[in-house]
């Protein structure tokens, strides 16, 4: 078993406030690993600092033995590090099927690549990897819709689809499915357990019980910048400490 | 003009298509590649048979100078309907020698395409080119900037097409940029200050200390550099000469360091706008009530113009400077021109339209003379046409550079105004005699009769 | 020293005008989210304000005089003078001070009429159709004062008795030769005022205070069932007023012509974005640095080391300002960045 | 694109260059086909469509692009002065000249996005112009503009004979039909890169760039040298233009740099169609026919056009549109704006397409007339 991302003493302050407070954690290949935590707990706060887009303090993050500190987005993407994010950050201004073509195209052309006079008609591999998942996540009937007139849950998962076509080795999920209707809550869940059959290593941030019980080989939970337990869903669940910050001592 | 005007009514009546095919395999084929290819005597845009001739009038219709455009066209107006005998006739009553008759130019009627040279370069030479190519004029004039005339000048040698200049003043544009196809009926840099140098001695005399603002251009250089020229001559000293953006707006950085310069007199080498706020703000700066040296301090405008210096109101009041032309002259020319002006228009003409108007009856004067449209003959009958009765007494157009050569008007702005058209005062008429001067000195080649 | 106070008087008097200008245009930004390129015609339309009143008081009597000549057969007296005498004659001097009462409510009306009638429909559309449409009204406005007033500069002098220059060399002990026109100072002051009544009315006022929260939040005040649309439309208003009286008082120092709009419109556009955009305190901060740097680099001093600095000095600070401080020198966080 | 029905980019190539290379033709029955307006289009055309890859794709606004067609400009007349009179060193010179700027103020300027790189680059463009109308006259002549003069050295060409030279392809005179239908080719050129950009994966992720810039970053492209790519892309098509205008009229003035001119082409993109293949051509047309056509009616000419009226009339009619040509043509530009943006968000193109629509419609409907009376009849 090897630990695709080792996380070590980071430290985060905003101001004076302590956002972050030596947080460690590794993750190992192939599980899916969920963080919960109350709001402000520094849940999302953890998740940029993995990914270049803030820079901790102190501590180091590594992938695959190698520090991403400092590193920008676009290269820890590269070395295998993607993130899905929970506000649908996606091309509004392009067609659904684009804005999966143009993470498969990241995977293939690198962090640069200039071709200018190669026809996209012609990317018959990339355009079949791009409808292939798009069908996966049951957006098939839309792929030539304006990706930014659909509906806020099929955003999210399109959003899913554009982190799956890179093929990660490490997914990043912030709250895949919050707002999200129960059936369509449902749906996603079924996917993400289809996803993690092929052994794909995940992080998964949620406040649905519901999803990271029915998800998670391990979970986190940071209360107040600090990680206050750590082990498999069943450990967890038993864990007064757990019980106490997060629910202020309701059951889970 | 029937085959013309046929032409316009039917497109509006009718579709476009059948004409445009028509006129474009009469005119567009034959015209390739066949730059080189002209029989003997034959010329671009030669009217040949036909009924009559068109002047293109290339004059600033937007920006700055509008307004001076404005009147500039008005003039060109005046001057076709006189050319082709209509209304009172204006300078044809006066000018000597003249071979004009009142009925158009070797028997055609005077026609006229106009455009707008934005006071551009690029912009007028568009029009200049549109005139040539689509409207087949024989003679371009106008503009209301030195930039301008050169960069029509230079496009109308490589035509063959004669350019007569409108408003420029700088000496480039009969010096080192002059062209055998070019012609200035405007005075220049030099001449106005040769014309200005024995004025001011008598008013300020010898010792004196100048300091100079300047528009940062080729025109604001020469006439710096003409200006100091002269006042050096006269032993004055020269504390500095400051160069200023063109379109500054607000002067008063270049101002506040004249004031414990030492120097007891300013002379503002801007044009149009500059010279409006320049002038404005450094009345308002309290110069003119300023003693230094135990003198009175004084300002000078080289480059008058009546139409901009309504824009500095009471500012211009006693300042010093020189003009091509006023409408004030008493000569015969000018009377019977301000006449025929004031008639059409009800107001007296600008220098400007002057010049602008005298320029279209010269070139018309030549070729009625020459008794041929064919521009090297034309030039030839410019070149050294010495002529009386258009204004400023008897002129000269002098072949080695085109320059016309005339006498000067020194100005002053007028104390007590009777009307808004009233605010210059001729203080001087300076002599043709003491405002020449050597072509050599600025250089330059005219460049072949034939192209 | 004495150049140098002069040469800060004369970046503080250009740094007002900058302020002025840049101040509505920020204001329309921050709370419209408008880039409007026809702010620059509202100062124009602010200084023909004045021009026209001047005209209007100056209407004559036409009365013929047949001892001068040809085109001066009408000796023309103003009906204020013919009337009024002394007085007649005093209110026509005055004639650009009187023109402030007028241009405010007819530059807030044009103000509203531009919101109200074209500006509103325009908040959804992207920035670059924003700057097509203005920048086509503003030409159509430049045109038509074009067609009634000429191309040329007008004349529009200060009031006689502050024409001239104030002798501050003698009141602070430099000499005489420190002098200062009056009419200058005067703006100084003005500027500084109207800044400071915006800034007051911005601060103080409940209206104010719902302005402020809407620059900063607009969706969330709306929700709070504040009608924010309406008091935009009045910040609008405001900022034409504030343009048109920058306008008018400019026009003594520079004869208004139909075209000075265009000329100030990249400045004022380099002074708000230096300022950072939609920052009021950024914009006033940023005219005045501006307008001294610029009066410093004019020095004959400065530009014998550096020919042509006065040219490009303002450019080169905003790079250097863009560059060193992103968001320019005041400006909030992921304003008008994408 | 206008036809969207057309998918073959071979077919849209061929009527393209049937259509420019015929506009000597069709454009003389509206007064605009004679060479220099000819070369006019085919020159603005070329910027404005260059301007679009990087507005149009990136929805980055440049406010400085007129620095590098003034470069351009320059290049091919120092190229004209020093070297030969033929046409391609200077093509070649000012291209590349104008990219190393590009390079260099695509640098800086990208750094910032929004309005601050839009004012950058206006800063940029107003300090080249500013330098070369006055410091730096000996290189560029200043206010009167670069031109030849007989002393040039010229040493690739033999010595001069009377009178300046004029530019040549190989001995084939560049001035007249011949000028413009070099630029005609330069144009088609130009537009078959550009449809190349459009429909390539590097134009599909500049436009995802327009779209949301953060994202890309995430997901694995470093986008500044996507930019800056770009940003030179279109530098060298500014340049390029800017050659050819010295090609068809070998002067070049600061003027050229001047902001009006940057805005002049943005404002041909945003009204011709921002981000369409074909509209940032239909805007430079438009502006160009209104300042070399409208500008040049004045009364005598309007009195012609109308003449078929009654003449109480043809007064009125002349008395008003007077009012929107000659000196007036800056109001009907200025109306023009107003009106594409307020009614036509999209530009020309987005009017061209709702016609198409609304005739096929009407076609349509038509049809299902006659098939309902042809129906009826049985």
């Amino acid at each position: 078993m090897s630990i695709v991302l080792s996380i070590k003493n980071v430290d985060k302050t905003f101001g004076g406030l302590h956002a972050l407070g030596d947080i460690n954690l590794d993750i190992e290949e192939g599980k899916t690993h969920a963080i919960i935590g109350p709001n402000g707990a520094g849940k999302s706060t953890l998740l940029n600092c993995c990914i270049g887009r803030l820079i901790p303090d102190s501590g180091t993050v590594e992938f695959d033995g190698k520090n991403m500190i400092g590193m920008q987005p676009h290269e820890i993407n590269h070395a295998g590090m993607v993130r899905v994010f929970q506000t649908p950050e996606i091309f509004p201004d392009l067609s659904v099927l684009q804005n999966v073509m143009i993470p498969a195209l990241a995977k293939r052309d690198g962090t640069f690549k200039f071709n200018a006079f190669g026809s996209l008609a012609a990317e018959k591999g990339i355009e079949a990897d791009a409808v292939h998942i798009l069908e996966d996540m049951g957006l098939k009937a839309h792929i030539h819709k304006h990706a930014g007139s659909m509906s806020r849950g099929d955003k999210r998962r399109l959003e899913l689809a554009m982190g799956l076509v890179q093929h990660p080795r490490l997914l990043l999920l912030d709250e895949p499915t919050a707002g999200m209707a129960r059936h369509d809550t449902n749906r996603t869940i079924d996917l993400l357990k289809r996803i993690k059959e092929r052994g794909m290593t995940k992080i998964i941030i949620e406040h649905d019980m519901h999803v990271v019980f029915s998800l998670a080989d391990r979970i986190s939970v940071l209360a107040q910048g600090r990680i206050i337990a750590s082990g498999t869903p069943d450990e967890i669940r038993g864990n007064p400490k757990v019980q106490e910050a997060y629910l202020g001592g309701a059951e889970l | 003009m029937s085959e013309d005007k046929s032409k316009i009514s039917e497109l509006s009546r009718r579709g476009f298509i059948k004409v445009g095919a028509t006129a474009v395999t009469a005119a567009s084929m034959p015209m390739f590649f066949v730059k080189d290819a002209w029989a003997a005597k034959d010329f671009r845009n030669n009217p040949g048979n036909a009924g009559s001739v068109k002047f293109g009038f290339n004059v600033p219709q937007t920006g700055a100078y509008a307004d001076e455009g404005a009147d500039e066209l008005r003039a060109y107006k005046l001057a076709v309907k006189h050319i082709n005998g209509e209304g009172d006739g204006g300078m044809l009553n006066t000018m000597k020698p003249l071979s004009l008759k009142g009925n158009g130019i070797l028997g055609k009627k005077v026609e006229y395409v106009t455009g707008d040279t934005q006071t551009k370069s690029d912009a007028a030479r568009a029009s200049a080119k549109r005139m040539i190519e689509k409207d087949g004029v024989v003679m371009i004039t106008g503009g209301s900037s030195s930039g301008v005339a050169v960069a029509v000048q230079g496009l109308c040698q490589e035509m063959g097409v004669i350019f007569m200049a409108g408003l420029t003043h700088s000496n480039d544009t009969t010096g080192k940029d002059k062209r055998r196809y070019g012609f200035r009926h405007f005075f220049n840099a030099y001449m106005s200050g040769a014309a200005l140098g024995p004025v001011l001695q008598k008013e300020m005399g010898t010792e004196r200390k100048a300091y100079h603002l300047t528009a940062d251009y080729t025109w604001g250089w020469t006439q710096e550099e003409s200006i100091k020229n002269t006042t050096e001559a006269l032993g004055w000293q020269t504390t500095a000469a400051v160069r200023t953006p063109v379109g500054a707006g607000d002067f008063s950085q270049y101002i506040t360091p004249v004031l414990n310069s030492g120097a007891d007199v300013l002379i503002l080498n801007h044009y149009g706008k500059d010279m409006i706020n320049s002038l404005t703000q450094a009345v308002q700066f309290g110069l003119r009530d300023k003693q230094v040296n135990g003198k009175n301090f004084e300002i000078i405008v080289p480059l008058f113009s009546r139409l901009m210096a309504q824009g500095a109101g009471d500012n211009i009041k006693g300042i010093l400077g020189t003009t091509n032309w006023h409408w004030s002259l008493q000569d015969e020319g000018s009377k019977a021109f301000v006449k025929s002006f004031g008639q059409e228009y009800g107001f007296p003409p600008s220098q400007a339209a002057q010049t602008t108007y005298v320029q279209a009856l010269l070139y018309a004067n030549a070729v009625e003379s020459a008794g041929s449209f064919y521009p090297p003959e034309v030039i030839k009958q410019l070149e050294g046409f010495k002529f009386d009765g258009a204004g400023n007494g008897p002129t000269e157009y002098r072949a080695d550079d085109h320059q016309c050569f005339k006498d000067v008007l020194v100005v002053r702005g007028n104390e007590a105004p009777s009307s808004q058209f009233d605010i210059l005062k001729v203080e001087q008429i300076v002599p043709r005699s003491q405002v020449e001067y050597d072509a050599k000195i600025f250089g330059g080649e005219l460049g072949p009769y034939e192209v | 020293m004495d150049a140098i106070l002069l040469q800060i008087l004369n970046g503080l008097d250009k740094g007002g005008a900058y302020a002025l200008i840049a101040l509505g245009l920020t204001l329309v930004f921050g709370t419209l989210g408008v880039v409007n390129f026809a702010h620059g015609a509202l100062f124009m339309l602010g200084a023909f304000c004045a021009v026209t009143v001047q005209k209007i008081l100056t209407i004559s009597m036409k009365v013929k005089d047949e001892s001068i000549t040809f085109f001066d057969a009408y000796k023309e007296q103003p009906y204020l003078e013919i009337w009024f005498g002394d007085f007649g004659t005093a209110i026509i001097d005055w004639s650009v001070p009187i023109s402030i009462l007028l241009a405010m409510p007819i530059m807030l009306l044009i103000g509203l009429a531009m919101e109200r009638g074209l500006i509103r429909h325009f908040y959804k559309r992207s920035h670059a159709e924003q700057i097509l449409v203005t920048f086509g009204l503003a030409i159509v406005l430049q045109e038509i004062v074009k067609s009634f007033f000429g191309a040329n500069p007008i004349p529009s002098p200060a009031p006689g008795i502050v024409s001239g220059s104030a002798p501050i060399g003698v009141l602070l002990g430099l000499g005489e030769s420190v002098v200062y026109p009056w009419w200058r100072m005067i703006y100084l002051l003005f500027s500084g005022a109207v800044i400071f009544a915006v800034f007051a009315f911005l601060q103080f006022t409940t209206f104010g205070m719902v302005v402020r929260a809407g620059m900063h939040d607009r969706e969330t005040v709306g929700l709070l069932g504040i009608d924010v649309e309406h008091r935009f439309t009045i910040v609008f208003g405001i900022a034409a007023v504030v343009a048109g009286l920058a306008g008018v008082m400019y026009a003594p120092i520079l004869p208004p012509d139909y075209h000075m709009g265009m000329d100030f419109l990249v400045l004022s556009f380099v002074v708000v974005v230096v300022g950072g955009m939609g920052s009021l305190g950024g914009a006033v901060a940023a005219g005045f640095l501006l307008g001294i740097l610029q009066s410093f680099a004019s020095m004959n001093e400065v530009k014998a080391i550096i020919p042509g600095i006065d040219q490009i000095i303002i450019y080169l600070v905003a790079v250097i300002i863009i560059l060193v401080r992103p968001r320019g020198l005041m400006g909030r966080k992921g304003v008008m960045e994408d | 694109m206008i036809v969207p029905s057309i998918r073959n980019d071979w077919v849209i190539m061929a009527i393209f260059t049937a259509v420019v290379l015929t506009a000597p033709l069709w454009l003389t029955p509206v007064g605009a086909g004679y060479p220099d307006l000819l070369q006019k289009f085919a020159i603005f055309g070329i910027f404005a469509i260059g301007f679009n890859i990087l507005f149009g794709l990136t929805g980055y606004l440049s406010f400085g692009h007129a620095v590098f067609l003034g470069v351009g400009s320059y290049t091919a007349v120092w190229s004209f002065k020093l070297l030969t009179m033929n046409v391609l060193p200077a093509v070649i010179f000012a291209t590349l000249l104008a990219g190393v700027f590009a390079v260099v103020i695509g640098y800086v300027s990208l750094r910032r996005s929004g309005i601050y790189f839009s004012i950058l680059t206006l800063a940029f463009a107003q300090m080249s112009y500013n330098m070369a109308y006055s410091v730096l006259t000996p290189i560029t002549n200043g206010e009167t503009g670069l031109q030849l003069t007989m002393n040039d050295p010229r040493i690739l060409d033999g010595p001069a004979g009377q009178g300046l030279p004029s530019t040549t392809l190989f001995g084939l005179d560049m001035s007249g039909y011949a000028g413009f239908y070099f630029c005609a080719v330069m144009l088609i050129i130009a537009f078959f890169i550009s449809l190349r950009i459009f429909r390539s994966p590097f134009g599909l992720k500049l436009l995802a760039i327009k779209s949301n810039q953060t994202r890309m970053k995430y997901t694995g492209f470093n986008t500044r040298p996507y930019l800056l790519t770009a940003f030179v892309i279109s530098g060298m098509y500014a340049g390029l233009a800017g050659s050819l205008m010295a090609i068809t009229d070998p002067l070049a003035g600061a003027e050229r740099m001047q902001w009006t001119a940057s805005g002049e082409v943005v404002l041909m993109t945003i009204l011709g169609g921002t981000g369409t293949l074909l509209g940032p051509l239909f805007g430079a047309g438009i502006i160009k026919y209104f300042e070399n056509i409208f500008s040049a009616m004045n009364d005598g000419r309007l009195h012609e056009i109308f003449s078929f009226l009654p003449d109480w009339l043809e007064n009125i009619v002349v008395a008003i549109t007077g009012e929107f040509v000659g000196d007036g043509w800056h109001l009907t530009l200025g109306l023009l704006f107003m009106i594409v943006v307020i009614f036509l968000p999209g530009g020309v193109v987005e009017g061209i397409r709702r016609a198409n629509g609304f005739l096929r419609r009407l076609v349509q409907s038509s049809g299902t007339n006659t098939a309902t009376l042809a129906a009826e009849k049985e």
